[in-house]
């Protein structure tokens, strides 16, 4: 059993379908158990199905602009929860409007997520970090 | 309640009324006879209807901008800015996701957290949390006609709070506002609750107010067959009609090839025009709206400038009533007003160039115009079938046998059996025809111009061209040609 | 010498030689054997005519900006940064103004003056001051075949160096660099230096080095009708001919209506092949440019985008071989390299999109076709007739007797009797005829557009409409509307 | 003799002719004596002309951005032509590239004209200071 897991899922009320079925595609093509939530997944549903599939990594996809709100208090949970240390990743268009990424980025690691991805990142950037990040070859 | 398309009596409506009013304190703001009244207050220059009206007449195309924050002098800020400083024709009021999904705690959080970050935190202007003299406050401080925009599953409260407040035209329809925009909702239950929102314009119509209704033409966005979202539109459209509704805008989001764009708009207003006759609605103006391309767009703001003027020419050569206007912000977030207003003058200027010009209707494009008719016409003939004549109800049955069938719909109750790609001209097919129920002409049509492109892009016709296809205009193409 | 359509002998191109270039110091840095063989040096990909050609049999249309500075340091990193950060597939080399005038010393000054104050004093790049060392820093150091642009009657000094120097194209003609950028030089001796560097040209062409020529087409670039300039690109394309160029590029200034300018751009080709080939010029290769609209831009951004993607539009769907790329600073002033950029990109946006897409050849599109060959051939014969046959006496004479005759021009050999207008769809035409030899028919054709425009303006046709039209586009309109 | 004359032209090596054509044709529906120099006027044509025609205003109009290449000097040279005080007007696309305004002004009123307007200043404009300045009603 090589192959590691990610759930992935776009957070809150979103409901941009588009980019999370192209990634679910992507990702098993490189070699990925995914488990894909769809859209409006809550912070508790990602959780409960990193547990039970025991996922190496959470891929969070945020488009509509809330991402900031509906991210607060998800590494809070995965701790308690006993998902310590599991890789945290959060893309897409992840607050409201136009605004600077490093300050963004330092926002989200504060959060506790471990990599934080702009606007229209391609599919073989995540999929390159990911298999650094999780040690595949 | 069951389902059925029929005018709601009065009684039905008014009981419905009290469980709505009840869902959030602000509802308690509206009573209809003095909305009423104050409706009637405003002049004929600051209602969609008439504005919208006129263009028709004047053949002119009009320009409407998205835009919503979450704090009420910010908005009106906003909307202020895009009248004056890039010459919106219309206004819209779009609302953020949380009131979209009945959140209001949710946007309340967001209001407070807004005004302690000095930013707005929100997506869209929370119109619930606002109520009735929010949105008065909004609609009395600008000069134009104001439409509610969002994207609402049950937007009953929303629609009486805003109609209240003085807002004219509000967009939306049972299937419109649900296949895009939510996961778990029946569509039994948002066109039941569309026709509420159907059934009140019906009422102010009734009482001598006139509220334009808008489906949403374009729905997920991406890759939608003209004639999948035109029959959505004409059953909304119809359903509207049955409620008393009597001022309509159908919707068309442009998909990239000229030709099939302006045969999308041509088909769209005859296509509404013959099954709101054939069911007998004779009093209803029909008005069309080109968005420019709703799917992802390029992140660099010059190439996003093409896209939006591109947009505009075709609504122009089209002669759509009005255009919804991108920005170059589009691909990144939620646009600052400026980007918002550089939208509106890129359009504008198009626009008013191509004012006195249009695409001549040459064979191609009757040819092009005939086979959305045709198609549409296979898709809402079974639709009604299904529905032993009943259109709401067909329409139910519809999306479960996949006869409607919406591309990258995130609701679990849309099929996704079909499958769109470009033909070789950039014009989008059907290259999974799943149970859309066409005849072996159009389906050899399609396959046909697929097959076209499959020689041109020296590979055969597979998910792979819907793929590339998704992500090429955002990387500056309009079909997604294989890497050489 | 005499001006006659001959080419010129080998030893009067010599002789003239020497006079060209002892003009200026740097002349005698050109040795032509040794250019050849440079010239040869230069790889395939990095040729104006093998890009064109490969551009023609592709059906594509490739993007060239304009653009020029001082010093030589500051304009590689400008066109560097409009091939990377633009996407320009072809480069320009903008001369500055003092050297169209041969005012060399001036344009010394400028340079001295640009070094000094630490930016471009001079409104382009002074090719003859920098030498032939200086024009192949510049040629070496991009990836992409480079144009001389400019707008010189006596261009012979300025095609010796920068040929020389490795520039594979060279704008300009003895009529289109004349009447729009001159006051008070004769035509019979623009001509007569112009057929100089056609010369040129097939001297390089004899030896295996083809250099590109391309006639301005917009000439004053306000309200030029089609048939107009494209008279004067056949007569400069059929004069280059007959001294040996093999390769040519006829251009033509959009004017804002659709089926008008494709219609202008088929024309022309149309036209160009066939005086080519009634001449016996069976080997030329021509191709087309459209130029994005050449007159006053508004001075807004965003408004200036509008502009510059419709013409890219309409340069796609003529599927014209290249396009010129206005900038959205055009009503301010010399871009910024960013500003530049931005319009390439924009441009290539809509082009890329447009790629696989053409207007269908319809009945409209046809007639106007059909009317611009009509006006454009009555010019051309009357301009052969009263040269007994000979195109360049026929040109001197026809510019005389107002046969060509250029709207605005500043030259005073222009007869600026000719008036032009747009009609109610903003096609270019004929207000006052002057002298311009058209039949009834051709005369009752413009005259019943015009009077369809004055009954809709409600008011008759008159200059004031010409004065409207050349604010019409700044002020976001194509036709000048008056004032209601 | 009411009528106030302006000496008007294109200067330097300036071929831009639209512009000059329409002032000539709005400054003289408006009131004025106008001499119109058209195109490519050196200094000394202006100073000719103005004295010749007893004019009460020079308008220096430049578009093709060497405007302050050419018009260095021309005060002075006014000054010892004896044309003292003569209003002097600037115009059009007067710099190379886009540039402050205020910083342009500032430079081309150190040479010596009295105004300086930026680009597409509309005739109305031009013509409500030229009344201002000449004290025409
Ligand atoms: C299509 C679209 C819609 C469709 C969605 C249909 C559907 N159900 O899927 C419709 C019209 C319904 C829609 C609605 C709304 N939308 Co919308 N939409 C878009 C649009 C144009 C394209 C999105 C898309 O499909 N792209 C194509 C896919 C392939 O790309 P992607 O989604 O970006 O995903 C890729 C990458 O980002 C990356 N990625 C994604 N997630 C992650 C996560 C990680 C960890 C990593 C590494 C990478 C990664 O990989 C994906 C695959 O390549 C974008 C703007 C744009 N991008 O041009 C706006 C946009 C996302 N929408 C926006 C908004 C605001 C809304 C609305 C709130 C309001 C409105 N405008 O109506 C509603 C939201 C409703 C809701 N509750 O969610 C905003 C978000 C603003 C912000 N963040 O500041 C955007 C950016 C537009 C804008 N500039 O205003 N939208
Ligand atoms: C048409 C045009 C041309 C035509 C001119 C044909 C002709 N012979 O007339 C052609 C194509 C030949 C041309 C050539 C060049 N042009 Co040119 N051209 C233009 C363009 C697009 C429009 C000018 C025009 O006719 N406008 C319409 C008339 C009605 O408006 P106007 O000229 O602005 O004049 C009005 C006002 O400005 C005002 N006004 C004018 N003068 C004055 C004076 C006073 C005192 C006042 C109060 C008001 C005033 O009143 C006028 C009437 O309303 C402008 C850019 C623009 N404006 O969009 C560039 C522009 C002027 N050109 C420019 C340049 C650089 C050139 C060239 C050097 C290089 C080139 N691009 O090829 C050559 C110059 C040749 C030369 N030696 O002069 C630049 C100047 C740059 C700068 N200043 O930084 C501009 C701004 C374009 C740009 N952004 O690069 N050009």
């Amino acid at each position: 059993m090589d192959k590691k897991t990610l759930v992935i899922g776009v957070i809150g009320a979103d409901v941009h379908a588009v980019g999370i079925q192209i990634l679910n595609f992507a990702f098993q093509e490189a070699g990925f158990n995914v488990v894909n939530l769809g859209v409006m997944v809550t912070q508790e549903e990602y959780i409960e199905a990193a547990i039970e599939a025991k996922a190496d990594a959470i891929v969070v996809s945020s488009l509509y602009g809330h991402g900031e709100l509906d991210c607060q208090g998800l590494r809070e949970k995965c701790d308690e929860a006993g998902l310590k240390d599991i890789l945290l990743y959060v893309g897409g268009n992840i607050v409201v409007g136009k605004q600077d990424l490093t300050e963004v980025e330092k926002r989200f690691r504060a959060m506790g997520f471990d990599r934080v991805f702009g606007p229209g990142t391609p599919p073989e950037t995540t999929i390159e970090y990911l298999k650094k990040d999780l040690g595949v070859a | 309640m069951t389902l059925v398309n029929k005018k709601w009596s009065e009684q039905q409506f008014l009981d419905t009324r009290q469980e709505v009013l009840g869902t959030w304190p602000t509802g308690a703001e509206v009573d209809l006879d003095e909305a009423i009244a104050y409706q009637k207050s405003i002049p004929e220059d600051k209602r969609f209807c008439a504005k919208l009206n006129k263009a028709i007449d004047d053949k002119v195309t009009l320009i409407q901008p998205r835009a919503g924050v979450a704090l009420i002098d910010k908005h009106i800020e906003l909307l202020r800015f895009l009248e004056d400083e890039g010459g919106a024709d219309l206004l819209p009021t779009t609302i953020d996701s949380y009131t979209r999904l009945n959140r209001y705690s949710d946007a309340e959080h967001g209001i407070k957290e807004s005004i302690a970050q000095g930013t707005s935190m929100l997506n869209g202007f929370p119109g619930v949390n606002h109520g009735v003299e929010g949105s008065r406050k909004v609609t009395e401080s600008v000069k134009s006609p104001v439409q509610v925009r969002h994207g609402t599953p049950d937007a009953r409260l929303l629609a009486e709070i805003t109609i209240a407040g003085g807002f004219t035209s509000f967009e939306g329809g049972g299937i419109s506002y649900n296949v895009p925009y939510a996961k778990n909702i029946t569509l039994e239950h948002t066109m039941l609750t569309w026709q509420y929102v159907d059934r009140l314009t019906g009422y102010y119509e009734d009482r001598g107010v006139s509220i334009n209704r808008e489906p949403f033409g374009p729905l997920t966005g991406t890759l939608v067959p003209p004639s999948m979202s035109n029959a959505v539109a004409v059953i909304e459209a119809v359903v509207a009609a049955e409620q008393g509704v009597r001022n309509v805008t159908v919707g068309y989001g442009q998909c990239g090839n000229l030709i099939q764009d302006v045969a999308a708009i041509h088909s769209l207003r005859q296509m509404t025009d013959a099954y709101l006759k054939r069911f007998g609605y004779n009093n209803v103006i029909v008005s069309t709206v080109l968005h420019q391309w709703m799917g992802g767009f390029p992140q660099d703001e010059a190439k996003a400038f093409g896209v939006i003027c591109w947009g505009s020419a075709v609504a122009a050569l089209a002669k759509a009533t009005k255009v919804i206007v991108k920005t170059p912000h589009e691909a990144i977030g939620v646009p600052t007003k400026e980007a918002n207003a550089a939208g509106l003058r890129a359009t504008k200027q198009v626009i008013s160039m191509l004012a006195d010009q249009e695409m001549p209707m040459d064979e191609m494009l009757l040819a092009e115009i005939d086979i959305i008719n045709r198609e549409t016409r296979a898709i809402l003939e079974r639709t009604l079938e299904l529905g032993d004549g009943d259109i709401c109800v067909g329409t139910v049955r519809a999306f479960e046998a996949g006869v409607i069938d919406v591309p990258f719909a995130p609701s679990r109750y849309n099929a996704g059996n079909m499958m769109p790609a470009r033909d070789n001209k950039g014009a989008v097919r059907y290259l999974h025809i799943g149970n859309v129920p066409f005849d072996k002409s159009i389906v050899d049509f399609n396959q046909k111009r697929l097959q076209e492109r499959a020689k041109a892009d020296n590979r055969e016709v597979a998910f792979q061209m819907t793929v590339d296809d998704i992500y090429a205009i955002s990387n500056g193409q309009l079909v997604g040609r294989p890497n050489k």
